[in-house]
């Protein structure tokens, strides 16, 4: 059978997963081997894009948060790759530039393309025209959004530290799936420093349409922020309890 | 203690243990990063005959990683058994490879593993050719036990992974129906929640274990969160099968994880007290994978695949029902390309089965990696001749939460048809009974309908 | 004609067949080289979207190089048999993907053969994944015979290859030995003479023949001499049993080699003259290899793929007893590394055993290509589970003459134990006879005394 | 067994191949396999060694043989490797050098680095060293002997044609091999141009020691020539016939 059943091609409207492909065989149908294929050609082309800094400042000011940009240490997409190292350090230049108007105590703000520009891109901006204001009503002292490329999670943690603040949440592309090229992980990591471990931040993935929508994420941001600033730290022991509407099913 | 071996006129120097180990093996860009790596190719040829030289028994003798420094460094070392070292004892490691792929009898294998420390299965797969690990694990046999029997002879089980952005659980009701009717799910039905919210777990758990309920399945199901979070979920009364947890090398790099050899100790007697297994208790459920202790800073300059090899002891400490390596996910900065991930695939799966772990692999690439369907056949068939005990199943082979390619249900079909292997036996003859496999004709199997779980 | 495929907002264009077909390979450095490949990974999906919706029966319409123009494409055109072809007559090569995979019945496949012509495996293995070359081949049974049976289900052959640097009779005879003692020699003791001369190749036909009836084996002998000397050698009145000749998939890349259709033709008939097989009559042993048709500037803007397949059908028109591509041989300027080999033998694979020949692969690597033992032992493995015919066997896996590195004695060992495969049944029975395969003790089997073939 | 029986091990005189190797399990045992990853390692250096032109043309001198260099239009050893469309033809220059001092109906005579430099820098001067004088001897008319980099076997004929020679004779280094890494080939071509086919040429290949030594080599070439001279071509058409000394077997 090359198509299953309708009972079993009708799941497919509760998932985007590959589902109901049909056999062909043991394997895949040519249609779908090739779409897959298609998808993989795609989803590595968009590794390689670059994000358009410029336009995503512009967007940021629209929303009323400022800018600044950073490069990390990893020159081109090439060592950013392999050297996960120099992706998550400042440039020493852009370590003193941050370093000369610090934020203490504030609440620092990174948007990194990471392993998708486009991710950053499209939701950075919409994400933090919620999330920005309501932190501000919690009388949060937002520092300059920074803007960085070629940037690793931990980045976040050398630009909290130059700027002296106390949190630091870092948005960032998530790597470029076949179905979605444009999910943004969002890692929030309490008084950031050289040498935080993972087990010390949170983290809000898959933030895109047809994953958590900016809407969504900046609720769940903004409920993990409070806790963080109620226990005074975040990771492993700071869980997320936000109340959810239940799901029936069965 | 240095090491050294001459090749033609130059004579190579390894400054210790961890060096030598690093250099012996094959290429790969984690080492290269770490700064760890041969600088040649003849370097590491005379690194691998220099370890060939090498005792095994040094192994033990000269922890890469200092017992006071290292809580798996202890739990290794305090476990070894000397007796079930004795048959090996005397040899180097040159000719206990000889000595595995002379042995013809899996029960001798089996004898030896406590007596085998990581460190040892890791330098003597660093001079193994890929049939060598392939040959050798073919004869190691793993059997464990929850609610089906997995790892026996000519058997082959799959990870269900029904995946879903937003862990929306109609959407991973769908997926796992999918995965069953074609044939998957005998290793578990483990989600990976794309949140880490308490509640969604919970809701995920009662809803796996309706749905295995409800189509009567011989299987055990699973959600990937943390195991604290598991913890949390085990004292709220959730219907919890297996605990999960990624797991590392090092003390430090489990720290950078959030767990500890005394918190996953504490999880396993958590889930055991629930007594949920009907034929068996292996309850917890690992994966690893190399490179990420050198990600975490967590290496100590030793290089990852010896690491990983310790990552299964630490697993072998907890009697796991599954142990999975993800061997391309963590990404081309540790291994690059499908010839690196081929071959890490194959020695995490040989390192864990000696070391008698029921050994999968997560056969897997991201899209940041140089590799593409064409090395994952190639991985999945070796390790299918290897005797993989399983590997992932994910629809159409895109997972679109984790967002990377794995093995689809139809990739394990292949793999079963074309060397013969059958599902766990009870998983197998539930799939005989619900008519799945059968003539398909245009029908869903009436007991597999999908209204029975809310997809109506 | 052109063809045409949109992914996103790009269409592209293929301005023909060939084109077409050179850019739905997958990557590989010699179609590069001549030009031909597709400039970006989604230009190459496109293009085999464009050959999945392409009608089979176009193949056979329009030839990629032209009748007037080439004997090949005569020999292929002329010997189609449209009533074989009925059953897929109407597919699209996409289609036939689907066809293939799901038909469960060899003989079914068999009996397509006259049907189809070389573009059209060509085409369809461009659009399958390596685990659907090696499904569909492990589908496909050939089997051939001169003193034994090759080819049977679950066995697998072995060329035993003893050459030498100087054709040193004894030098070929001790490795002749070896390989016996290691269980291989029943695809054919095969040997390639270093020099060109009649009178040493005079002299190795002598003593092949020798070793073969002073150890009573039942296999054949060959000296792979160009198919003009051994012409020569027949009129000597040799004691030959098979005809040797490398060839490729044009009439240009053939006159290069020094041959044509007709050549061939009467060196089969010379060698059937001599009425040497004991159980069958195929009498010849061709060997082909992507790349060779390029390197003599007589590819026709074909790609390297496409001309393998049409080799394939001219070696067919010959009832060979054995066919082998020396796939990893000719070169990193046609397969650059490990992986391209690796694909290109399991397409040559596929192409040879859909077409119904008795596929072996040489599965070698060049030292100045990206390879090494490790991809050896990935194609290897692959190419038993997709049932190749046979493999080469050369001592250590190291050719002191030809300079590259083969498959072993002991990787065929490898193979044969860890899937189970057997040698040809007659092999077997004479292994078993003369002892080698039992316990080893410190005796060599008499029956295999070196001094019986002047090695005292 | 890990090692064979005496009368296995014995037959190792008879060859330089690797026999009586012993078995663990199905496998080579430890000892066979890591000498063979080191000749391994060592042949992938020889094929990037480069030839010491000036050292071979003063050997050549030595031996009474005037020399001139060439380079194939292969720029480097990476490029030689995937080009060999390059590595057979010749700079303009070199052209032009070449046609400026031609040697109509002459001999030419050609030493390439091919893949293996190290077997045209060792065995080149001692074959030609017999073989020149005899082909003088024979009345040939010898150019000066082309010491060419980065070519293959059909730049012979590229530098035939620019010489206007009626024969070349191209010695070229082999692929190297895990147990010989400095093996030469020899191939004649009768009327060198554009557009040989591999099927009108001869060859003579693995000399070097082990192999075919220097000196036989020459005597065979000089018997191939003078056939060639007699037959007015090479190729499938002219048969080794050298009369050779029987070797008994059996
Ligand atoms: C690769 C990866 C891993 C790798 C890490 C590789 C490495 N370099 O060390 C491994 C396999 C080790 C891993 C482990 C875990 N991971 Co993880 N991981 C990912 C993945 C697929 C990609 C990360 C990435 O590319 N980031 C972006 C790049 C550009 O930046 P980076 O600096 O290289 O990324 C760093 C972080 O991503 C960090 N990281 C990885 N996982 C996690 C998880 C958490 C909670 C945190 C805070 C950080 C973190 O590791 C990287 C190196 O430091 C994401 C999902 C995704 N598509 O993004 C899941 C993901 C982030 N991981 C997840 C989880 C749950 C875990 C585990 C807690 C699972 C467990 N039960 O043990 C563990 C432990 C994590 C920890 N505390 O370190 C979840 C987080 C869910 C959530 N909302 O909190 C995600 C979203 C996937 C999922 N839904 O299952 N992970
Ligand atoms: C690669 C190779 C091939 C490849 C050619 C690849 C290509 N690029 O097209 C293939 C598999 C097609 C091949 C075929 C044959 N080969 Co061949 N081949 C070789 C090998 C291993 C390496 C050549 C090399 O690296 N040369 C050096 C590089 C730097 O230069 P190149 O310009 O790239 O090489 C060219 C020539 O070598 C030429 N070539 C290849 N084989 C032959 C054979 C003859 C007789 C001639 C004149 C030229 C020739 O092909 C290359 C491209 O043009 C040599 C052995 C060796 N170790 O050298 C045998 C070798 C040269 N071949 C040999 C033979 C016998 C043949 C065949 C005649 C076998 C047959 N019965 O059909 C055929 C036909 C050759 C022909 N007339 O074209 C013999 C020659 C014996 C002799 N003394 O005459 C050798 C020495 C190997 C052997 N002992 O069996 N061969």
């Amino acid at each position: 059978m090359a198509e299953p059943p309708a009972a079993w091609r009708n799941l497919r409207r509760f998932t985007q997963a590959r589902i109901a492909l049909g056999r062909a065989g043991n394997a895949v149908p040519t249609a779908a081997h090739l779409a897959f294929q298609a998808a993989h050609a795609g989803a590595r082309d968009a590794v390689h894009a670059a994000l358009d800094v410029a336009d995503l400042l512009a967007g940021l000011r629209v929303a009323g948060l400022p800018g600044v940009a950073v490069t990390s240490a990893a020159a081109d997409r090439g060592t950013y790759l392999l050297r996960p190292d120099l992706g998550r350090a400042l440039r020493p230049q852009d370590t003193a530039a941050l370093a000369a108007a610090p934020c203490p105590g504030g609440f620092a703000l990174v948007v990194c393309d990471g392993l998708s520009a486009l991710a950053a891109q499209r939701h950075a901006v919409p994400l933090l025209a919620r999330l920005g204001p309501a932190l501000r009503g919690d009388g949060l002292a937002l520092a300059p959004v920074v803007v960085a490329v070629q940037g690793r999670v931990a980045l976040g943690d050398a630009i909290g530290a130059a700027l002296q603040a106390e949190a630091v949440l870092v948005l960032i592309g998530e790597r470029p799936g076949l179905s979605a090229a444009d999910s943004l992980g969002a890692y929030l990591t309490w008084h950031p420093r050289a040498g935080v471990s993972d087990a010390e931040r949170n983290c809000v993935s898959n933030i895109r349409p047809g994953g958590v929508d900016p809407a969504a994420a900046a609720a769940k941001l903004l409920w993990l922020i409070r806790r963080m600033r109620a226990l005074r730290l975040t990771g492993v022991a700071l869980k997320d309890e936000q109340p959810q509407a239940p799901v029936a099913i069965g | 203690m240095a090491y050294a071996h001459a090749i033609g006129s130059t004579r190579y120097v390894f400054a210790d243990l961890a060096r030598l180990l690093a250099c012996a093996s094959p290429r790969r860009s984690g080492d290269a990063l770490a700064g760890l790596a041969a600088a040649s190719a003849t370097e590491r040829v005379a690194a691998q005959c220099a370890m060939a030289d090498l005792p095994l028994a040094t192994l033990l003798a000269e922890p890469v990683i200092p017992y006071e420094q290292d809580e798996v460094t202890r739990l290794i070392i305090d476990r070894h058994d000397p007796a079930a070292f004795a048959p090996v004892a005397a040899l180097t490691v040159g000719a206990f490879r000889d000595w595995l792929l002379a042995e013809e009898d899996p029960a001798v294998l089996a004898a030896l593993r406590p007596g085998l420390t990581p460190e040892m299965v890791a330098a003597v797969s660093k001079i193994m050719r890929l049939q060598d690990l392939v040959a050798v694990a073919a004869k190691c046999r793993v059997t464990t036990r929850f609610r089906n029997t997995i790892g026996l002879p000519g058997r082959l089980s799959v990870r269900l992974q029904p995946n879903h952005p937003t862990d929306d659980p109609r959407g991973i009701a769908a997926a796992t129906l999918d995965g069953l009717l074609l044939g998957a799910g005998d290793a578990v039905i483990g989600v990976n929640p794309a949140s880490d919210s308490l509640g969604s777990t919970l809701t995920l758990l009662a809803m796996l274990d309706e749905i295995r309920a409800r189509y009567d399945i011989p299987t055990q199901t699973c959600v990937l969160a943390h195991v604290t979070t598991s913890l949390r979920c085990i004292a709220a009364g959730a219907p919890l099968d297996l605990v999960f947890q990624s797991i590392g090398g090092t003390e430090a790099v489990n720290r950078s994880f959030g767990v500890s050899l005394t918190l996953l100790a504490e999880a396993r007697d958590a889930a055991l007290s629930l007594g949920r297994g009907s034929i068996g208790t292996d309850v917890m459920y690992f994966e690893t994978g190399q490179g990420s202790a050198l990600s975490a800073g967590a290496h100590h300059g030793v290089d990852q695949q010896t690491l990983e090899a310790r990552a299964y002891g630490v697993a072998r400490a907890f009697a796991p029902l599954l142990v999975n390596s993800v061997v391309g996910f963590i990404g081309p900065e540790y291994l690059y390309d499908g010839k690196q991930i081929l071959r890490a695939g194959l020695e995490d799966h040989f390192c864990g089965k000696l070391l008698g772990l029921p050994m999968g692999v997560d056969v897997c690439y991201t899209n940041h990696a140089e590799a593409d369907q064409d090395d994952m056949d190639a991985l999945l068939t070796l390790l299918g001749v290897a005797g993989v005990t399983y590997v992932m199943g994910v629809p159409g082979a895109d997972d679109v939460m984790l967002s990377y390619q794995s093995t689809s249900f139809h990739d394990a079909l292949y793999l079963r048809g074309v060397l013969g292997l059958r599902p766990a036996p009870e998983f197998e003859a539930w799939l005989a009974r619900m008519g799945i496999g059968g003539a398909a004709g245009g029908q869903l199997p009436p007991g597999l309908a999908p209204a029975l779980i809310g997809l109506g």
